[in-house]
């Protein structure tokens, strides 16, 4: 690939350089970052999820980030009541939404007041003239209007009168209200900026066909708008530009965007089917977590009983009673639901049941930004919890790779009788992209549990030898009957002791037990040279903002790269040896240092902070700043 | 529940764990009555399940032969709960004192009760924080010295069963630890009811609450100031069967039969599924009416983990048996060739 | 309460916050409601403190001008009672939702009714979870369709007004967002009340869960399908004042005035006293009865900041007012010289 | 002092050699070690708690640790019902409670079987022989009498039917019923240790005469068996040996002797006297921390309102609705409490609120072993909440100085606005040391707590220059109502934000906020020489076993130092360079390395471990071990 030949990264001397926009009739482009922004009533995220879909059916590489208000319905046309979804489509591999947007769509003047500064100059920007109001402008808090006073200048303006020429193409209509002809503006966009990219209609027109089943006036209602805004754009003397972004070069598969809650809650149900042991899954809704509930409360069909607990403890105690009766007990929420499980989950770790624990991280502390994202949950996934009381902490880096970390840690907590933590993150839970499906159950990773049934010889606290796991052994089983609690148990029979040596002995236990899963933890590998400059350190979905920050660095021929955690704790067996093959080690992540703090107690290494809390992942060049500054 | 092997006996639900309450704790009499009901209701060990909360009552899962947790505090309906959906095949007992149930853990007990989960909650009621060497508890009286209120407690108790009942809760008792054949009879009806059955169990803390339950439990008050409810029963008590509950309007009064040509014909009869009566035989004032035992509601209602059960099998016939690779390729999907 | 300075307006309860609920969300009317009565009641804005949970309800505090607090979700009346306590001036309102005050924070209103704590609950049920898009809430009907419950609920809903009064609720009322004067005379009585006050106002969330109270509130079920409660006065209801409802035995049937010889003398009086009454009247199925509206339970009882406040006293005419250098220099000290 | 005068340390070459008890006639000792030890019923804590209070009169330095059982009452005879109370008693500064008694007095079998193994050789050893009846001896374990069986030779025995000679000494007492008899012989062993270590019964007896003021023919029953006992040893041939043990020469002044928990209560109470704010402590009962409710709720003459919540978190949120109103809201539990108080805190750090957070730990996870000591809850404190929501956490060392450190949360949560923990552990809460009484109001630190009532110019998230702390106001100021609330606040107003920067902005002041109280923070001083081999770091209650180990090294020239955290965030700011003086660093903890994390995050130092879970604080010789293995 040639970064140049992106419309973001295009003709400039670097990444941080904004990239100027090219005028001249181009029909091929490498990668194209569209946002479309409105109020949280004009669709704005169903349009962005077409655009990629239909991108996606393509075979465009993609990345997306969904932006919207935490409140239900803001009020119309102000700030807060702003949606946003970006899209970023390219004909080469990519890793992040993009740091900034080439197209902006804006709905409304609320709209391109909370977006326009992301808008390189020269930036495509296509705005709703209609809506710029007296009114609207007002409660964007606009003194004058910008159509008119001069501000837009620079960029590559494309003001239409959206709202009315979708009423005009529906003006035949007498089966639509006013009302309803107006909300298909967005698909009126939509057209517009499928036909500047050179896209077809007909996913959406499927899509819209479903959608409507039961109200096909609506469906039509779209589709026509759709329709015009492409005929416009076709007819139109403002649009002398058209742009390609060729299908990426992907790996032949089949392939399906998906979102990281989505992929998750796949990931827990596949592991489930391939040991054999239905799923018990204990929530309580939290954004950004719910709709891993959402999605599981479907699978009925696969035995998946999902329970709405009425508060997180109730959660993840459930959870446990589930495990304790030989089902996989899992909960999931966010931050501060994950704060109230402490307790719970001490008695998970005293009691050694398998128990996935899932926290889709937002902005904290306390509710802090719901609807944002963050990775300040580290230390709590460590150490929230009274007494010594390690636990496996795993974290997906991608949507997608929320699928295979849902499954080790699936495997991972029935296989060591332990609870295990799963550390995803808003961006990842909403943000998707293209998943190459697995084809067979043999690409998934065995994953086999198995009762004791056999009373012979049989202690609650007997372990086996090379996991130290104790037997799981379901209520039911004749002759086998014991008890548990949180109390701590005396060696092999589980009864209560207050035994000094003993205490020891078990706490020992438990923490080895964590620690011998390094022997599955597969050994970090390194994105670049194997020794050099510097080593940028992350977990989680920092993941494509390294990486693709990486890519850049490595062109300008920086002795940087990148080794990515997806295991937290036990960590790789290399991990130490890998950082001390780079003159410097960087932890990027989104928290004020809580892997480098890790990273600097066990290794002793003086690891630097890269470290942002605002709400927002990383942008590629914040990366590239920092790898500039640390290497020659 | 298979009936082929023997059936067992009250020592075969005995544990091989020394039983560790103060002498003379009431907790020893339900132990007792809890092992022989499990034996006379044909259990086998195996499936059996006794959840408790965190207490002294809360000892309670380690005393008996079956499946046991001993859980964190307050917690313990809320983990049955789970269990019991997970396995329905098994019998799930809940075990907890007031301080648990009804302080720390009030919120669980009445979510388990609306859902109508089928366990058996036995709350043991001492009035106090046993285990915690003498705190006022949630029932603890208004005005009662206790560690933590050494000038009298300013909180009003709550009633554990208009809590119950208001909660929606289908099963409903009251007993006492040392009426023993009453709360053998209290279990073995909770046992057999579908649905979520909750029994508080008046029980004496002879340690830091002595006595509690005097004004039930005395000889006297066992034989006069006791109201044994029965189901289509006229609410008839006193050990000459002299005395009743009348209602005047919708209050009650107690009248002694054959004064002033009061008949049995005159007294209010039991009814289990009324559950306005219920909730107003909740409030009796000990200090004026006797305290009734017995089941206040047993009424019937869907099951929480029968509903799970019906929409598994509603679901796998309307869509099948799950198969997993076909839901992770369905939706959108595009092949790359 | 200060009466010197002049009384405020509505508008002066009114904060500098954009308020943010959905277009149409019955949120609005309540918070207008509640300025005005505040206003109304002679308040200033420094001495009301307005405590909330989290939920669309609880977003409240913000947007009146008073000291305000937006606690976590399901707390907020812990957190009152703690204020309240430290500060028997303040006029303290507490604000959430029927998820954050049932499911998440059932236990905190339990304890907050049984204690009587002086504070002013309003719980905004609009039977679902609005603030996190559209799950079951614990008063959502059994089998109803929701992002969590696809096939249909299998909970059993909880009656907002029969837990607060099984709580011991000292004052227990119902309410709807959209019915402003009863809304208001309703918040008017809460705040004379010396002790808790609990109102359910039936709140309309027009994304998520439209109509939830047509039953009620629909122009013709307002007229013919609401009861109003009146202390002393015999429930009849209807445009026409035609319905009544009538006890036979312990059960509550409803009846046509003028009808078989049916009089007023016939219909049940409303006592606000009668906990078993009140209790009766939360049953009533709207199936078959009108729904109540008004003030189910008023009832007199000691409430705790007075208690604190009592003891305090006692305390300091006992032991005379604490001198810390006293308190440590006593048990067994002894002097090394 | 000389080392080779105590009973404990006598003659003997060292400290890991068991020393050997003095047999010859000698009057003089510098310090004991006795364990009283019986069944629960047997009153062992009182008879302990009489034998210090005495012996704090006599003058002697004075340190205590009780060990009872979790049961209210265990089965009488049991070996889970046995408890214990060891004072140590001395004419010099001593630190800790010894590390093995001199004197055992076993009431039972259970008793014997429970603590002999702690005695060593030639220790003497006092026992009830009516109680080793056949049926105790099986409850015991015992498969011989041990009277009987020759294991109890090497020890000074002194086997003495107690029961019947105290039901003898009070055979003429008709008011008595016989099992009111037998239950005095408690004192009747009281008495004999008092004649043993020449202590006046007077204290003992107006403590008799006060407790039983309503039952005086208790008071006289006690009394008469203590005398008894007393009289016993005088005239018996068995008892040649007498000893005694000098006042300590403490600094002048008046003393008392306390617990952690009381000194921890009388600390916060002087803290609010001294600031004019009365407290508010709501909490919900659990061992070790009940006690401190306990004692606050005698305190109502100074205003205290003590709230027992339904639960921990109705507990914190009571607190923190407290200080919204004006009073200084505080909480405390143990272990598992604290962590279900997670989410509230998290909320507290956000509103800025004082708050302080009393943990007295417990053994954990889970519940653990609720009446076992540990130090396990440290990183919890730091970070058991979700995302940044850093706390100052502070620790007393002893039981005295649980006084100190809670006047120091009280005046650091006030002056800085912010929730401030104080982690007390169960070994503090109930164990005792004089405790010398400051005189006036003046020997208490300054803390001075304003409100503001001026509206000009206020905004509710204006900060003060120095502390970073923002304005306490109480409801009901005219004119200066604002809204608070867990969701991310902007900058100077208050209100909600979702703003990046802002968000960034805030968590950094947070944290600077906490950062800054290092000014106040003391430096870290050191016991030993300024630098060399080895410094041993510890914090909490590990202090005095430390110390009393530090002296045994110094006189044996060891190259060693100990440095005890009493601030453990932020750390006093001379701590790193504290670190670098000496050749190796040691961290003693009973966890498993908490600290010590922190300590090589924050300096990248080499931080030896040294660890213990086993419910009781560290024995003197396992420091001395230590410090043996790593200095030459
Ligand atoms: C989270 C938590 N909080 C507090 C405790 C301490 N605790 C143990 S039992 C108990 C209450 C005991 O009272 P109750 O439930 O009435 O049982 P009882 O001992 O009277 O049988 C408390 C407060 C605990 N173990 N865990
Ligand atoms: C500890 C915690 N759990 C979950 C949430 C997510 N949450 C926010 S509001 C809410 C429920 C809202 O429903 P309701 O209380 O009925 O208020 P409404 O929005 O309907 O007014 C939930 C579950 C949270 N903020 N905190
Ligand atoms: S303290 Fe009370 S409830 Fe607990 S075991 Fe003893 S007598 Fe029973
Ligand atoms: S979601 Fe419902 S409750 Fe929330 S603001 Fe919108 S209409 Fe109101
Ligand atoms: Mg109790
Ligand atoms: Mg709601």
């Amino acid at each position: 690939m040639e970064v140049g030949q992106s419309l973001a990264w295009g003709e400039g001397p670097g990444y941080h350089e904004r990239p100027v926009m090219i005028t001249k009739q181009l029909e091929s482009l490498e990668t194209v970052v569209i946002r479309f922004a409105g109020d949280s009533g004009d669709g704005m995220q169903i349009t962005g999820t077409q655009f990629t879909n239909t991108s996606a059916v393509l075979g465009n590489d993609l990345a997306t980030f969904p932006d919207f208000p935490a409140e239900i319905r803001a009020p119309a046309g102000t700030l807060p009541g702003v949606s946003g979804f970006q899209v970023h489509f390219s004909s080469t591999d990519i890793y992040t939404p993009g740091d900034d947007p080439d197209v902006l769509v804006a709905m409304n003047p609320a709209a391109l007041k909370v977006n326009l500064k992301d808008l390189p100059r020269n930036g495509i920007l296509i705005l709703d003239t209609d809506a710029f109001d007296k009114r609207n402008l007002k409660k964007a808090g606009y003194e004058s209007n910008p159509l008119e006073d001069g501000s837009l200048e620079g960029f590559r303006l494309f003001a239409i009168p959206l709202t009315s020429r979708t009423e005009r193409a529906l003006e035949d209509r007498d089966d639509l209200s006013k009302k309803e002809k107006t909300r298909c503006k967005n698909f009126y966009a939509l057209g517009m900026t499928y036909w500047l990219f050179n896209r077809p209609l007909e996913n959406t027109v499927t899509f819209l066909e479903k959608k409507f089943k039961k109200k096909p006036q609506f469906a039509s209602a779209n589709i026509t708008a759709m329709r015009a805004g492409y005929a416009y754009c076709d007819a139109s003397q403002e649009f002398q530009v058209r742009y390609e972004v060729a299908p990426a070069a992907t790996e032949p598969g089949t392939y399906r965007n998906i979102m990281g809650n989505d992929a998750l809650a796949l990931g827990l149900v596949a592991a489930s089917v391939r040991a054999g042991v239905p799923i018990f899954y204990g929530s309580y809704p939290i954004t950004p977590a719910s709709s891993v509930l959402h999605a599981l409360a479907k699978y009925k069909n696969f035995g998946v009983a999902t329970f709405q607990a009425e508060d997180e403890i109730a959660a993840v105690t459930s959870a446990i009673g589930a495990s304790f009766g030989g089902k996989v007990g899992i909960t999931g929420s966010s931050g501060p639901g994950i704060a109230l499980k402490g307790e719970a989950l001490g008695l998970a770790t005293m009691v050694e049941l398998p128990l996935v624990v899932i926290n889709v991280q937002r902005a904290g502390p306390s509710t802090g930004m719901p609807t944002k994202t963050e990775q300040a949950d580290l230390l709590q996934a460590m150490f929230g919890r009274n007494g010594e009381a390690p636990c496996p902490v795993l974290a997906p880096c991608s949507p997608g790779d929320c699928f295979e970390m849902a499954f080790e840690a699936f495997r991972i907590a029935t296989k060591y009788m332990v609870p295990v933590f799963l550390l995803s993150d808003g961006y990842l839970a909403n943000g998707a992209e293209p998943w190459k499906l697995p084809e067979s159950m043999d690409e998934l990773p065995a994953c086999a549990v198995s009762y004791r049934t056999d009373p012979e010889d049989y202690l609650p606290y007997m372990r086996d030898e090379t996991t130290l796991a104790r037997p799981w052994v379901r209520p039911g089983t004749p002759g086998m009957q014991h008890r548990i609690g949180g109390i701590e148990k005396a060696e092999g029979t589980g009864n209560v002791s207050y035994d000094a040596e003993n205490h020891q002995r078990m706490t020992d236990i438990r923490a080895e037990k964590v620690a011998r899963i390094v022997a599955e933890v597969p050994d970090l590998e390194v994105f670049g040279p194997e020794s050099g400059d510097l080593l940028v350190l992350g977990w989680g979905s920092t993941y494509g903002a390294i990486h693709a920050a990486m890519k850049i660095a490595h062109k300008d021929g920086k002795s940087v790269a990148q080794a990515h955690l997806r295991h937290l704790n036990p960590f790789p067996k290399n991990l130490g040896d890998v950082m001390k093959r780079y003159k410097k080690v960087i932890c990027a992540e989104m928290n004020m240092g809580q892997l480098r703090m890790m990273l600097r107690d066990r290794f002793l290494v003086d690891v630097i902070g890269l470290n942002k809390v605002q709400g927002m992942p990383f942008r590629i060049r914040e990366i590239l700043t920092a790898i500039d500054e640390h290497t020659s | 529940m298979t009936t082929q092997p023997p059936q067992l006996k009250k020592k075969d639900f005995e544990s091989d764990q020394q039983v560790r309450w103060c002498p003379g704790c009431g907790d020893y009499a339900i132990l007792s009555s809890v092992q022989k009901t499990f034996a006379e209701l044909g259990l086998r060990n195996e499936e059996v399940a006794v959840i408790s909360g965190i207490g002294c009552a809360a000892r309670f899962p380690y005393y008996v032969n079956s499946y046991g947790f001993h859980t964190i505090h307050g917690r313990a309906p809320a983990l049955a709960t789970g269990l019991k959906i997970a396995r329905p095949d098994l019998s799930v007992w809940v075990v907890g004192g007031d301080g648990d149930m009804l302080s720390i853990g009030g919120n669980h007990l009445l979510h388990a009760l609306r859902r109508n989960i089928d366990i058996n909650i036995m709350c043991f009621d001492n009035r106090i924080y046993g285990l915690t060497k003498g705190q006022a508890s949630p029932t603890s009286e208004f005005g009662k010295r206790t560690a933590t209120t050494p000038m009298g407690s300013l909180d009003r108790p709550v009633n554990p069963i208009s809590v119950a009942l208001a909660a929606e809760g289908t099963f409903v008792a009251r007993t006492a630890d040392v009426f023993a054949p009453h709360l053998q009879a209290m279990l073995t009806a909770a046992a057999a009811h579908k649905g979520v059955a909750f029994i508080q169990i008046l029980q004496n803390c002879i340690i830091f609450n002595d006595r509690a339950f005097a004004h039930v439990t005395d000889r006297e008050a066992k034989n006069e100031r006791v109201l044994y409810l029965e189901h289509g029963a006229p609410m008839i008590f006193g050990k000459e069967k002299d005395k009743g509950i009348r209602l005047v309007g919708n209050k009650p009064e107690v009248v002694r039969l054959g004064e002033d040509g009061i008949t049995e014909k005159d007294i209010l009869v039991h009814d289990e599924t009324d559950e306005s009566l219920a909730y107003m035989l909740s409030r009796l004032d000990p200090k004026d009416f006797p305290t009734p035992l017995g089941i206040f509601r047993r009424a019937g209602a869907p099951s929480l983990h029968e509903g799970y059960q019906a929409q598994f099998e509603q679901a796998k016939s309307k869509d099948g048996e799950g198969v997993i690779l076909d839901l992770i390729h369905s939706g959108d999907v595009w092949d790359v060739k």
